[in-house]
Parts: structure tokens; C-alpha cells; sequence
């Protein structure tokens, strides 16, 4: 395997750019408050010449036409949605969708590789009660009910539904990759070092 | 310096090849093959010299190349001559030349993008206003993930299915406690930890469901350092409300 | 699947204000592109309402005096770092730019443009085994399984993803550049002998 040749940096001198966009970029993409000087070290400037950029970003950000503030909070600065927005923004993380609980993938998975199923026998193979989200994915259309097994009490069987195969972009449950075939892929040519990616 | 080439450079023997005939100023869409056998071999037998290791694509091309030569070098009827695509023993390996360049270049120009993480940045991390309303649930994962995972953890164990589980066999509850005193008293514990040596496919299926549960529950976080490494277990809980806790139904709470 | 507590909606009639900064800040705090759909839900607006929106905020991030893009990609939008300063922001997270190897891209490459594709055609067309490069794309999300074909075998059958879109910043499939054949590629650029990427 080879290596692309090492990219030639050719950063211009920092005193002619513009810093303001960098300190931007470098804050917008940190995950937890950035100090000062944290950015003057990465900008190998001064602690100086960051404070009044810093000062700039906020009072541009202020300005009330932005969705966004940047805020100093313990010790560092960074980027906040407007708290007048916190409600639309709990709309938006409410309307994802299939946010899938792990019970409910679980389960999911288990009925999809095990099906036709009864509750009881998914319940004995996750260890816990699942009436509740068995109930979840029939009222999402992912799972059905097949019949009735033919044995003593006569227990409901359930499979998956044509909405989940849709979901996992399958034609047909034959589709469903076997632990087997995820083994073979792995065993038959394990993945030499410099697969780098 | 005829052969100061690394078999390393080529990504296999099309690209070789290519190379080749780059290097040759030859013609790819009539490729003299005795020429470039020639120098194929010579190739392969350098690397051989040097004792690299040769990948059996190598030689089978190798084969292929000699196999052609050989197919032109027989004596061809009139009406042979005549039709030449088709009949040309080479036909077949230069529209694979031409096929591999074009995807080989489409590499090189994905590569020239702009690629997230390396030359621009987003935020792949929760915004802390949403850390602020999390549910209980997790993002949305494909099978591929579950089913992996369940492998990774199944696939040292002769075979066996979880189907055969026994009820003697300890629970799922009875596993959640067991880990929760393996974490007692410490700040986090590696996922392989949960396991015993050789554990069996029922002890394996038992504790990812139990640990999934304790994360359901809340009272463990699993974090990863990054998103292929070692997954850690943290207790999510102070102590004392880990010990003898009741699990029934609803404190399971599905729904 | 698990119910929220019912929110007490203190939300402004949306007539009244301005939906351009709430937008904003809807894409800042997503992790992962978010489509305009997405955003008319959450906003309960239709979908035609947030298009312009999102063109405004495009081209008010393009003027070239920010450190932030907003690029469309894998079918939503994402804020990103201008790509002038990936350098800085490196140096702030401390890494090293990261490389693909020849065997990932070609493989990528190859699965991008004729998928959906069962392993034995990459092999093919690459005249190597692809197995580990495969399960390497797999694992990091930039591939999946599309399902299994129908020939006999039923080989698994593979396709690019949306995190493959989102990596390489493609708004979706027919983003990607039209092949150059062979004529066009030798006239464009002579190739050096050693010209291994």
C-alpha cells in the first residue's frame, strides 16, 4: 500500500490573515469550552491578540439575527443555540426518526432472525419481560402477528412486517446477512495493517 | 534501473500493468504482449530476488499474460485475421486495463474532496442542548451493528446455538447483579472484563443482554474512546442503590 | 418508545417571528446532516417555507468573512470549517490529518459507482481480493449491505451509504463525478512512472 505524499502545508504568515473566521472555526468545532489561550497556542499568537477577537465574535454573534451565541462559560467560550430556540430545538431531536431503544432493536433482531416466535420464547431469549416492546414495534408497523402456534394456550406468533424490511432496505428475508457471512468476510482475508482508512 | 519498483506501490497486478505500459509509452489499446510479459516476469522475478513476498494475484496474471502470448503465436486462419476484436486473446485484459483506470482515477478524485474530518470540520459530537433532554434511548443503529456485536462476542465459541440454552443456566437478572458487584467499588471496568476465560455462548449472550439492560436502566454508561475502541463500563449509580436492587417487571420499564 | 414528559409549548405564533435564525440553529445542533423536511416538521411549517430559508443561510456563510460553511450533503445540511483552515484546526485538536489507503478509495470508488456490487465483481475489476477492504468499509458505516443477489449463491450484494455521502461531502449519488474513460484521462494528465496517487 502507499502513501499519498505528505501534504505540503502552505499556510500564509498569521499577520496577513484574517484570524476572526479561524478563532470561528476552531471554537464551532471544539466539544467543550475553549480557553484563550488554547487558541493562541494553536494560532501560535499571543494571548493578546485573541482576547479582542473573541470579544468581536460574541457581540457579532449578539446581534439577535442569529440562531446561535457564543457564550463564555467556565473558563472557555462556545457556541450555544439561542435558549429562545430550546423548544424548536426539542422538536427537532423529538421528530427523529427510529430512534431505536436497544430493547426494541433487541427484540427486533430477534424476531427477525428467530421468526415465526411467540412473546414467550423472545422473553426467554432476552431474560426479560417484552410485552411492552413487542407492543412497540407492532404499533410501528415493524412487526406482526402471524397465527397462533399450535400448542396448549395457544400463544400468538410473530414476525417481522413488509415496513421492516423496507426500513433495513431488504427485498426479502433472505436478505438478512447470517452470523456466517459476516464471519466469512472477516476470516477469509483479514484486513492487512495498512488498510488505513 | 529497470526494476526499481515495489511490489508495494501497485495495488495489484492491473495496476502493474498499467504502470507498465505508462512507463513503455506502449499503446493500451494494442498492447505488445510479448513485450510487456517480458517485462512483467522480469518484474515478478525481481521482487522474488529480493524475497518479497509475491500475492498469488501476481502470478496468476503472470499465467494469463504467458496463456496470450502463447494464443498469438498460433498460427491464425484467414477469416481469423479478418474479425479482430472479438478473436483477440487480449481483448478481455484491456478492457479490464480500461475498466481499472477509470475506477482507479474516480479513487484518486474522491480523495481530492473535501473530506469530513481531515480538511473540514462538523460538530460529531451531542450539543449540549440536546445532552440536556436525553432520553433514555439510543440513536438510531443498524442491524449490521447489533449482529456485529453479537458476533464479535460469539465468534471464539464452538458451535452452538443460544437456542439451546438451558433454564438451570443463569438469568439475565441474575447477571445484571453480578456485574454490578464486579463494578462495585471501581470506576470503570473493559467490557472483555465481564467475561470468564472461555466463557460460553449462553454466558456471552446473557451478559450483552444484561449489560444492555443496565445501560436501559441507567445504571451503567458505556463510553468508547473512540468509536472502535475498547468499550468501558461506568458506573452510572452511587454504590448502595446498586446493591440488592429489585428487578421486576416494571422497574424494567419497556414501553 | 419511551414517553417524554408533556412540554408546556411557550412557543411564539410562528407569523410573528423570524424563522431564519431558528433554522440555524436547528442545523448547529444536529450531528448529522439535517434535511429540509426534517427542519418543516420541527418547525411545522411546509417544506417550501424552509428551502429559501436554507439558500439564505448558504449563501450568508459563503461570504468568504466566516470560519463556518454550511454545505448541503447526504441529502440535509451540516455546518462545516472553511477547508482553508483545517491546518489550524489540527493544530487545536492535536491530529494528524488522517490518510486513506489506494485499497479503501479503489474499492470505494468501484462500490460508489456500480453498486449495488457483490465481492467477486470488485475482485474483479480491482484483480485482487477484496475481503478485508470490504470488512474494513463495512465496519467504519462507508459501505452496507443492500442485500443478496439473486444468482445462484445468493451472494451479498453492497452498496455506498450516507456516511459515505457525509464524509466525502456529496449532496447524494449523482454528485459524484462522471467516469473519465481511458482517451480522456491520458490527455488530461501524462502520467509519471511513478505516479502511485
Amino acid at each position: 500500500m502507499t502513501l499519498q505524499p505528505v501534504l505540503t502545508l502552505t499556510r500564509m504568515p498569521l499577520d496577513t490573515v484574517d484570524l476572526k473566521p479561524i478563532v470561528e472555526a476552531l471554537i464551532f468545532v471544539s466539544e467543550s469550552p475553549v480557553r484563550a489561550d488554547q487558541i493562541a497556542e494553536a494560532l501560535d499568537v499571543e494571548k493578546q491578540v485573541v482576547a479582542p477577537l473573541l470579544r468581536q465574535l460574541c457581540s457579532d454573534y449578539a446581534d439577535g439575527s442569529r440562531g446561535i451565541i457564543l457564550e463564555e462559560t467556565a473558563g472557555g467560550f462556545q457556541f450555544r443555540t439561542r435558549p429562545e430556540y430550546a423548544e424548536w430545538v426539542r422538536r427537532l431531536s423529538r421528530n427523529k426518526p427510529f430512534r431505536f431503544s436497544r430493547a426494541a432493536l433487541e427484540a427486533l433482531a430477534i424476531i427477525a432472525y428467530r421468526q415465526p416466535i411467540t412473546r414467550a420464547e423472545i422473553e426467554y431469549l432476552r431474560g426479560v419481560d417484552s410485552g411492552g416492546v413487542l407492543k412497540t414495534l407492532l404499533d410501528k408497523h415493524l412487526v406482526r402477528i402471524l397465527g397462533k402456534k399450535d400448542v396448549p394456550g395457544r400463544p400468538m406468533i410473530y414476525g417481522t412486517s413488509r415496513d421492516f424490511l423496507e426500513l433495513f432496505g431488504l427485498k426479502d428475508l433472505s436478505g438478512l446477512p447470517t452470523l456466517k457471512e459476516f464471519s466469512e468476510l472477516a476470516l477469509e482475508a483479514p484486513p492487512s495493517a495498512d488498510d488505513v482508512l | 534501473m529497470p526494476y526499481d519498483i515495489k511490489i508495494d506501490n501497485f495495488e495489484g497486478p492491473l495496476d502493474l500493468l498499467l504502470h507498465l505500459i505508462r512507463k513503455n509509452e506502449m499503446d493500451i489499446y494494442d498492447i505488445p504482449i510479448a513485450e510487456i510479459t517480458g517485462q512483467y516476469l522480469a518484474t515478478i522475478d525481481a521482487m522474488k530476488s529480493l524475497n518479497l513476498d509475491i500475492a498469488g494475484e501476481f502470478l496468476l496474471m503472470a499465467a494469463t499474460l504467458v496463456h496470450i502470448k502463447s494464443r498469438l503465436l498460433l498460427p491464425q486462419s484467414e477469416d481469423e485475421v479478418t474479425e479482430e476484436d472479438e478473436d483477440d486473446p487480449r481483448a478481455e485484459l484491456i478492457r479490464r486495463l480500461l475498466e481499472y483506470q477509470k475506477y482507479k482515477e474516480a479513487a484518486t478524485e474522491l480523495d481530492s474532496r473535501q473530506v469530513l474530518g481531515r480538511d473540514v470540520f462538523a460538530r460529531k459530537f451531542p450539543s449540549p442542548e440536546l445532552a440536556e433532554l436525553e432520553e433514555d434511548e439510543f440513536q438510531a443503529v443498524g442491524l449490521y451493528d447489533l449482529v456485529d456485536a453479537l458476533r464479535g462476542l460469539i465468534r471464539n465459541i464452538p458451535e452452538a446455538t443460544y437456542h439451546e440454552v438451558t433454564f438451570e443456566q443463569l438469568s439475565v437478572t441474575e447477571r445484571i447483579n453480578q456485574i454490578l458487584s464486579q463494578l462495585a467499588g471501581k470506576e470503570n471496568l473493559p467490557f472483555a472484563d465481564l467475561f470468564t476465560p472461555s466463557p460460553s455462548r449462553h454466558e456471552i449472550v446473557v451478559s450483552f443482554l444484561a449489560m444492555l439492560e443496565l445501560v436501559k436502566l441507567r445504571m451503567v454508561r458505556l463510553l468508547q474512546n473512540s468509536r472502535f475502541g475498547t468499550i468501558w463500563l461506568f458506573p452510572a449509580v452511587a454504590d448502595d442503590s446498586a446493591a440488592g436492587l429489585d428487578f421486576d417487571e416494571d422497574a424494567l420499564g419497556y414501553g
